[in-house]
């Protein structure tokens, strides 16, 4: 970018803040997004080598030892049956929110700042989701009849239960893991086919780009019925998005448990997931920018400016949920809800409690509401990062620490987790390997929607100001 | 003006005034802690030991349980009555709208709760929304001669009536239904219904003190019913609306 | 096509591809005959063309009735098929139904939009076509069918007009 | 008798209508036993899906509780209590639910060895003929009066005919140590009833007719005598009767189990038992108005509560009580007698139940029956004789050891110096079932058939009808194990002479037929005319016994005549806290290789698998001691090391240990998991001559380990841990 001047006009000021009004033609744009794919250093491959052994031994080999030996080698215990599995499936859940947020809301919205990271969001949705599950089938006991679970009958024509929250559970992750993947991948097809059209023949490159761009040539056909179903898509989504983590939230609410009661865990983890969620994304665009090249010009300040903005809203709704639910459970006064809300703040894992508030609350409010702090990467990603943790600390509360407290005191025990870090730190690392993998594979970012944003901004005088335009143009 | 509760909740009351009712009365003034139906009903329905680092970690396997708390501080200290819990039998169980798999529901026939072994995928779901605490869960292979090799000896021990359990699975107490089933079957193949008293459940049996009586709590006459219409009778957490079967018998 | 022939011209930019067109329809190309490559999406409007018909608004609609008709199924059938009590429920209770209900819509609507875009592109397509990877480099490229006498007095014209280049495509591997 | 009925007739017989539900089945043809076959290869009489029951007795404590064991294509399923038992009445405590771990234990003595006292149990095994002939030799190439047997508390068929082969052969009677009966200090009540009653026999106290019960120690509802009886009695007594609900009272340093039931526990001052019952007594007597009987003349009622450190109010109202009550009954019992003065104690007690007038009537004190076929009251061998016994093992007065059914190297308090005594004896030979400490060290080991596949007799103690319980094997030994009676009778018939003529029996069975011949003709659960019937019926019900209960009124004059010597206990070493050793009431003596029984929790504190120390938590706290630290105790005697169990029912100044772990060997299950607290006990004796074992003063000092104890219970929503509000 340029070098700031004192007598830079306000003009030239603008375009260099916004990669709208900053275009480049469409084949020096691709190459730097072919680039950025193809510049790989040792550095790379050493951290990918890393992370492919921490997978391979913290994810599978651990849980094949825990499939041969049983749970017994987590920390779940009574009365603390779900643990760290659930805590991680509730976060990789929430994880996923935020490409469904950036992609969908924002494009309903006409949000232009979304256009260079709607697919690294929504990668993480994909990513994120393929966790999720790991997590929740790690969970389960036996996990091999895992697929009783599907709505296939037995020889019996019995079927799964549909009264169960965790029935209700399987249809929405699937439906949300099938509906992600489908909208990651139709906006992806016009790149793969530029990818495609810019590797060389008789690389694997070639065949993977042309199997998968479907033999995509951008007629007038094609584009009408991609900008249909996004359309549809970007609509549609956003339903089955909440519902996911609603229905999650109903794993909880419809028990009967003291705290987990509560009718407003739905819209609570709904906004949970997108607090988490987007903090993921600040923390996954700044790596992007700071580490894969070309990408400071796609991804700007503007960019983490504007997801800042929208942090902090979600923070503030997220303290406005919590309070909601605190405050109803405090006040009922039922002598278990009491107790464990004492149990929360006063008991062994109380600063986990106040750290959740902290990192969840205090901090984003005292750094985003500065814009210049919210546009500086190093500094939002921190912050992201503090969500992430205090999410998950929120979820490890409304999970082993809550049920830790029943209503049964003669069998309240602290939980101690056991295999189940080791499993976490596995998804978490498979996460990033799966990122790292598609960083090299598929381009991160979407050329053609940049470009199609490109177009339709200009610059418009009214007066002596100078002011952004955007046209309609779909 | 009088208003059944039980009328209100239609479905509810299909399950209070459901016929071929067990049920059981627990008198806490009698029961002296003295483990022998804990140990009864491992022998009976080949509950696995957990060993010491497992069953302090909240782990014990126990269908059955007493518990016991402190009031007061010393001198002045009192220890509450034992109280054995074990599944109450719920006519309406919280834990069984929750499975997934079906692996526990609702018996038509015996009025009980029932866990199906070999339905159970294992999300322990059902062990969390059960307001008693009384699941326990299958946390290792532990009566796999493979993993403890004294099973292939203390194996010749179990009931063959009884399934063995393997790892990842939920269990529970059943009112030793296998001893209903053979009761009734015997009742049947005489062309009679099983009197009460013909048989009881392996805690009762065992229990040195009576405390725990066993039978069909629908039939007025029986004795369980006569006990459960005591005026110290209650049921544990009866707020919560799940209809236990199983009625404590307060001190005093 | 034997009689056909393709003629495919590239232009750099949005203004001489949509006077090309008009041109081409002046000189009696149907509509039919032409169509519009592009690296990003070109509205018809842009260029002056019919719009174009698609069949996935309605397959998406067609999907959802049968997601939902599938969550009726799993809904309100199956729980009868082999009927088991659980908490005191009815066999077929209504408000997780709904859950059922809702979850199978979407999943209908949105896997038949996926389809949808499938069958009315024609995905996957791998056999030889009329293309030039320039078109992701942000060129619009027209594709003609034409009779072959008119092929040179087409290609002039749309030289004339500011085609990069015109030339018989030839159908390649992508 | 006249004549030998075949093994085959004679199951037959003994298995019919075992128990209400039983399947009348016999054995196969060939063998006495019922064989544990594949199920592919079933045995005769028994068929695929129906269980057969067999009544025998439980060994698993000296009670002689009745059983009925479900079996299945010969293995033994299930226990259930014998319903015509008078003993237990159909019930069981959970050792006997667990004695099917002990037979199917992984660890017990699979052959005959020769154990040469290794630390491990040899694998150099014998045969049987071999077993018989050491035996045989033993029995003949010693002096008589330097051989010894050493047998386990029960009365059964065994130290019968033990005790007619000592008398055949001119030894000395054997004799019968139990832990059980140490701590119950059997010993002291016996003695308490001869000076006061005339008679060495065990008072009977009626429990299920009394309304307000006090009990000075005595642990009835756990193991104290018959655990299962009196449990039943105690619910009798609780809400046996519709109009009124039985009071109970509970004298006791620590809350036991059955202090835990009492509707008021009274902690006192160990020792001064003996001063409150006094007290107790010169209130009552003054309630009741008339001279004050002189049992009772020399206690101050006001200095004995505070020398007590109960508040005299308390006894008053509590004498008010017991004055007013329609059937007052007072117990002594367990650490009450285990002191210096616990025969003062047991003797003022009986004298207050005499000064309640309760003697002879329904829930009052009784002496107890002697059991059918029993010449006098046999009473196992206090820890005083047993010091004797050593003694004369250590100065070489013993030369063959004979050893079943005890394990003193663990039992007795390691002062008493058994294992160098045992280490002076020349040839030690153990017929243990299980590899226990006293079996590891002994030369051979002739492994005894586990109690379920053994045939025999057993009398109860307690119990107001005289009872002679039947045991008979349900399933066929497991492993290549012999009866010991069938040893000892195998080598007799090898030594040939006197003995042999002395002891004319084929095997076991037959013995035990010419010992049940006398109750031919009686008057009992079952009348039949000859010993062929009668054995069978004997087995098939699970005993003999009368129908009335044949209790005798001992007299009060006696008692309240003799003037007590109203002092307190003294007590041994330097030591700011008591220390109070009580038997587990999951675990029992001997329960300890039985993995269902560690897995128990305890009643009072809910642990499981391992040893605990019970401290007051105020006293813990000055002491900076928490939960799990483990602490060293020493005592004049030695030291141990357990970790901490606040326990909230328990004095500041005691602090207390269950007996039953502590293992050295015993079995996987055993070994090595806990502590004995018999390691420190020191040697003091009662007046009776049992062992002070509540008679000691100890140390306590912090280790800085800390050991956390497994517990069922939640120490957050038990004891608020973590849920402090400030």
């Amino acid at each position: 970018m340029a070098d700031h001047k004192p007598h830079t006009s306000h003009e030239e000021h603008l375009r260099e803040q916004h990669l709208m009004l900053d275009p480049m033609p469409r084949g020096k744009m691709n190459e730097m997004v072919m680039e950025s794919m193809h510049t790989t250093s040792w550095k790379f491959w050493l951290v990918f080598g890393l992370l492919s052994a921490l997978v391979a031994y913290a994810l599978f080999y651990k849980w094949g030892v825990m499939i041969l030996e049983g749970l017994g080698v987590a920390g779940v215990n009574r009365p603390s049956y779900w643990g760290i599995f659930l805590v991680n499936t509730v976060f990789w859940i929430g994880i996923s929110h935020a490409g469904t947020f950036i992609s969908a809301i924002l494009r309903v919205f006409k949000a232009e700042f979304r256009r260079p990271f709607t697919r690294a969001a929504e990668l993480m949705t994909t990513f994120g989701l393929i966790q999720a599950g790991f997590s929740i089938f790690m969970h389960m006991g036996r996990v091999w009849l895992s697929y009783w679970l599907m709505p296939i009958p037995n020889e019996r024509q019995l079927w799964p239960n549909f009264h169960s929250p965790l029935s209700w559970d399987l249809l929405a992750i699937t439906t949300y893991l099938l509906s992600s993947t489908m909208y990651l991948f139709l906006p992806l097809i016009p790149d793969l086919a530029m990818a495609r059209d810019r590797t060389p023949d008789g690389t694997w490159q070639k065949v993977f780009y042309r199997v998968l761009a479907l033999g995509f040539r951008g007629t007038e056909g094609e584009w009408t019925h991609l900008r249909n179903a996004l359309n549809i898509f970007a609509f549609a989504i956003i339903p089955v998005m909440f519902s996911v983590h609603t229905i999650v939230s109903w794993d909880f609410a419809m028990a009967t448990r003291p705290g987990w009661n509560s009718t407003i865990f739905g819209p609570y983890f709904v906004i949970g997931a997108l607090h988490s969620g987007m903090g993921a994304v600040v923390m996954v665009l700044a790596v992007v920018r700071g580490t894969m090249k070309n990408m400071k010009y796609f991804i700007r300040p503007e960019h983490f400016e504007a997801i800042g903005k929208l942090m902090l809203i979600i923070s503030m709704s997220w303290a406005y949920f919590f309070f909601n639910d605190y405050i109803v459970q405090w006040y009922g006064g039922d002598k278990w809800t009491k107790e464990l809300l004492h149990w929360h703040e006063a008991g062994p894992m109380g600063w986990m409690w106040f750290g959740m508030l902290i990192c969840n609350v205090a901090i984003p409010w005292a750094i985003l509401w500065n814009k210049k702090w919210r546009s500086t990467p190093w500094l939002i990603f921190i912050v992201g990062l503090l969500i992430n943790v205090g999410m998950w600390f929120e979820r490890y509360i409304i999970v082993p620490i809550s049920l830790t407290i029943n209503r049964m005191p003669f069998t309240w025990r602290l939980y101690q987790p056991g295999i189940e870090v080791w499993l976490g730190i596995g998804t978490l690392a498979f996460f990033i390997l799966l990122y790292m993998a598609a960083s090299r594979l598929i381009p991160l970012i979407p050329v053609w929607e940049v470009q199609e944003g490109q177009m339709a901004h200009s610059l418009r005088k009214y007066g002596r100001e100078t002011v952004v335009t955007v046209s309609e143009l779909e | 003006m009088t208003v059944d509760l039980n009328k209100l909740h239609a479905v509810g009351a299909i399950a209070e005034e459901a016929e071929g009712k067990w049920g059981m009365v627990i008198d806490m003034d009698l029961c002296t802690g003295c483990q022998a139906c804990v140990a009864a009903c491992a022998m009976e329905n080949n509950i696995p030991y957990v060993e010491e680092v497992d069953a302090g970690y909240g782990r014990s396997m126990h269908w059955i349980r007493t518990e016991r708390f402190w009031e007061g501080e010393y001198p002045e200290v009192k220890m509450s009555a034992y109280q054995p819990m074990l599944c109450q039998q719920c006519g309406k169980a919280p834990c069984e709208p929750v499975c997934p798999a079906f692996a526990t529901v609702h018996s038509q026939a015996e009025q009980i709760n029932l866990q199906v072994y070999n339905r159970c995928v294992g999300t322990r779901y059902c062990a969390n929304n059960c307001p008693y605490q009384v699941r326990s869960f299958n946390w290792r292979d532990y009566q796999d001669s493979r993993v403890r090799p004294e099973i292939t000896i203390l194996a010749n021990q179990f009931n063959p009536d009884v399934t063995v359990r393997r790892r990842g699975v939920m269990e529970k107490c059943t009112f030793c239904i296998q001893r209903i089933h053979k009761a009734q079957d015997k009742a049947k193949s005489e062309g009679r219904e099983v009197e009460d008293g013909e048989f009881t459940t392996a805690c009762a049996q065992a229990c040195p003190a009576n405390a725990i009586t066993f039978g069909r709590i629908d039939h007025p006459e029986s004795l369980v019913a006569q006990l459960a219409r005591s005026p110290r009778a209650a049921h544990h957490l009866e707020e919560l609306g799940t209809l236990p079967r199983v009625t404590y018998l307060k001190e005093g | 096509m034997a009689e056909e022939k393709a003629l495919l011209a590239v232009f750099s930019d949005i203004d001489p591809a949509a006077d090309a067109i008009e041109q081409l329809r002046i000189l009696g190309v149907h509509d039919d005959c032409m169509n519009v490559i592009s690296g990003i999406p070109v509205t018809e409007a842009m260029l002056g063309r019919p719009s174009q018909w698609t069949n996935v608004p309605r397959l998406a609609l067609g999907g959802a009735i049968a997601g939902f008709l599938v969550g009726l199924f799993l809904a309100f059938i199956t729980p009868n098929m082999y009927t088991i009590m659980v908490g005191g429920q009815p066999f077929t209770p209504v408000p997780p139904a709904v859950i059922v209900l809702f979850e199978m819509t979407m999943l209908g609507m949105l896997i038949s939009t996926f389809v949808g875009v499938f069958l009315d592109s024609l995905f996957p397509n791998y056999r030889p076509m009329h293309y030039v990877p320039e078109i992701s480099d942000g060129k619009i490229a027209i594709l003609i069918e034409c009779p072959p006498p008119d092929a040179q007095k087409i290609t002039d014209v749309l030289k004339k007009l500011g085609a990069e280049s015109v030339k018989e495509a030839e159908a390649q591997h992508l | 008798m006249s004549k030998q009925i075949s093994r085959r007739d004679f199951l037959k017989l003994a298995t019919a209508g075992a128990a209400t539900t039983a399947v009348l089945t016999g054995c196969g043809p060939t063998s006495r036993f019922v064989d544990r076959e594949p199920y592919r290869k079933m045995p005769e009489y028994t068929y695929n899906g129906i269980s057969t029951y067999y009544a025998t007795t439980c060994r698993e404590c000296a009670a002689a509780c009745g059983l009925v064991v479900r079996t299945m294509q010969g293995r033994a399923i299930k226990v259930e209590g014998n319903p015509n038992n008078p003993v237990n009445l159909g019930k069981t405590c959970a050792r006997g639910q667990a004695t099917l771990q002990g037979l199917y234990n992984p660890d017990r003595v699979e052959n005959p060895v020769k154990q040469a006292r290794g630390a491990q149990l040899s694998q150099e095994t014998l045969d049987w003929n071999a077993a018989t002939q050491i035996v045989a030799d033993a029995l003949t190439n010693t002096n008589p009066s330097e051989i010894a047997f050493l047998m386990g508390m029960a009365p059964d068929h065994l130290f019968d005919l033990v005790s007619d082969l000592a008398k055949a052969i001119g030894a000395p009677a054997p004799i019968r140590f139990g832990a059980l009966g140490m701590f119950e200090a059997r010993a002291t009540l016996s003695k308490a009833a001869e000076d006061l009653f005339g008679s060495a026999s065990m008072p009977f106290f009626d429990l299920e007719n009394a309304d307000v019960v006090v009990s000075f120690g005595a642990n009835f509802l756990e193991t104290w005598l018959s655990p299962v009886a009196f449990t039943r009695g105690f619910a009798r007594m609780r809400r046996g009767n519709p109009e009124r609900r039985g009071y109970f009272v509970q004298f006791e340093p620590r809350m036991s189990q059955t202090a835990s039931k009492a509707d008021a526990w009274i902690p006192l001052r160990p020792g001064t038992e003996n001063l409150v019952a006094l007290a107790l007594g010169r209130l009552i007597a003054e309630a009741k108005g008339g001279a004050i009987p002189a049992a009772f003349a020399s206690v101050d009622p006001v200095a004995a509560a505070a020398e007590a450190d109960v508040i005299f109010e308390t006894l008053e109202r509590l004498a008010q009580t017991l004055t007013n009550a329609g059937r007052p009954l007072v117990i002594p019992g367990g650490a009450a007698l285990g002191q210096s003065n616990g025969l003062a104690t047991a003797e003022a007690v009986l004298a207050l139940n005499a000064l309640l007038g309760n003697f002879g009537l329904p829930g009052g004190v009784f002496i107890s029956p002697l059991a059918p076929a029993q010449d006098a009251y046999h009473r196992p061998a206090s820890a005083k004789e047993m010091t004797d016994f050593i003694a004369k093992m250590k100065s070489g007065g013993v030369k063959v050891l004979f050893v079943h059914g005890v394990n003193p190297l663990f039992e007795l308090p390691k002062q008493l110096g058994f294992a160098e005594a045992l280490a002076a004896v020349p040839q030690v030979i153990s017929f243990a079932t299980f590899p226990d400490e006293t079996a590891l060290a002994s030369d051979y080991i002739f492994p005894d058939h586990h109690g379920l596949e053994s045939w025999g007799y057993q009398r109860a103690v307690v119990s107001a009808k005289p009872v002679l319980s039947g045991a008979q094997p349900v399933v066929v030994p497991y492993f290549n194990t012999r009866a010991t009676a069938d040893v000892f009778l195998a080598a007799a018939a090898l030594t040939g002479g006197t003995l042999a003529q002395a002891m004319p029996f084929a095997d076991e069975v037959a013995f035990i037929q010419s010992k049940l011949t006398k109750l031919v003709g009686e008057e009992g659960f079952f009348a039949a005319p000859e010993i062929n019937s009668f054995t069978a019926y004997f087995q098939q019900y699970g005993g003999w016994w009368t129908l009335d209960p044949s209790l005798a009124t001992p007299s009060a004059a006696n008692a309240i005549a003799k003037r007590f010597n109203a002092s307190a206990a003294e007590f041994a070493g330097e030591g700011e806290f008591f220390f109070l050793p009580f038997v587990s009431p999951t675990l029992g003596e001997a329960g300890a290789n039985k993995p269902w029984l560690q897995e128990l929790a305890d009643p009072t504190t809910t642990v499981m698998w391992n040893t605990w120390v019970e401290m007051n938590p105020a006293t813990a706290h000055e002491l900076g001691i928490e939960n799990d630290d483990v602490i060293e105790i020493v005592s004049e005697a030695g030291s141990v090391e357990a970790p901490v169990y606040l326990y909230p029912a328990i004095r500041p100044d005691v602090i207390a240990m269950p007996f039953g772990q502590g293992h050295t060997a015993y079995g996987r299950f055993a070994a090595g998991r806990g502590v004995n607290p018999a390691d420190v006990l020191g040697v003091h004796f009662n007046e009776a001559g049992d062992l002070a074992f509540a008679g000691m003063k100890v140390t306590v000092k912090k280790t800085g380990k800390i050991k956390v104890l497994s517990r069922l219970e939640s120490r957050i929503g038990v004891y608020g841990e973590g849920l402090e509000k400030e």
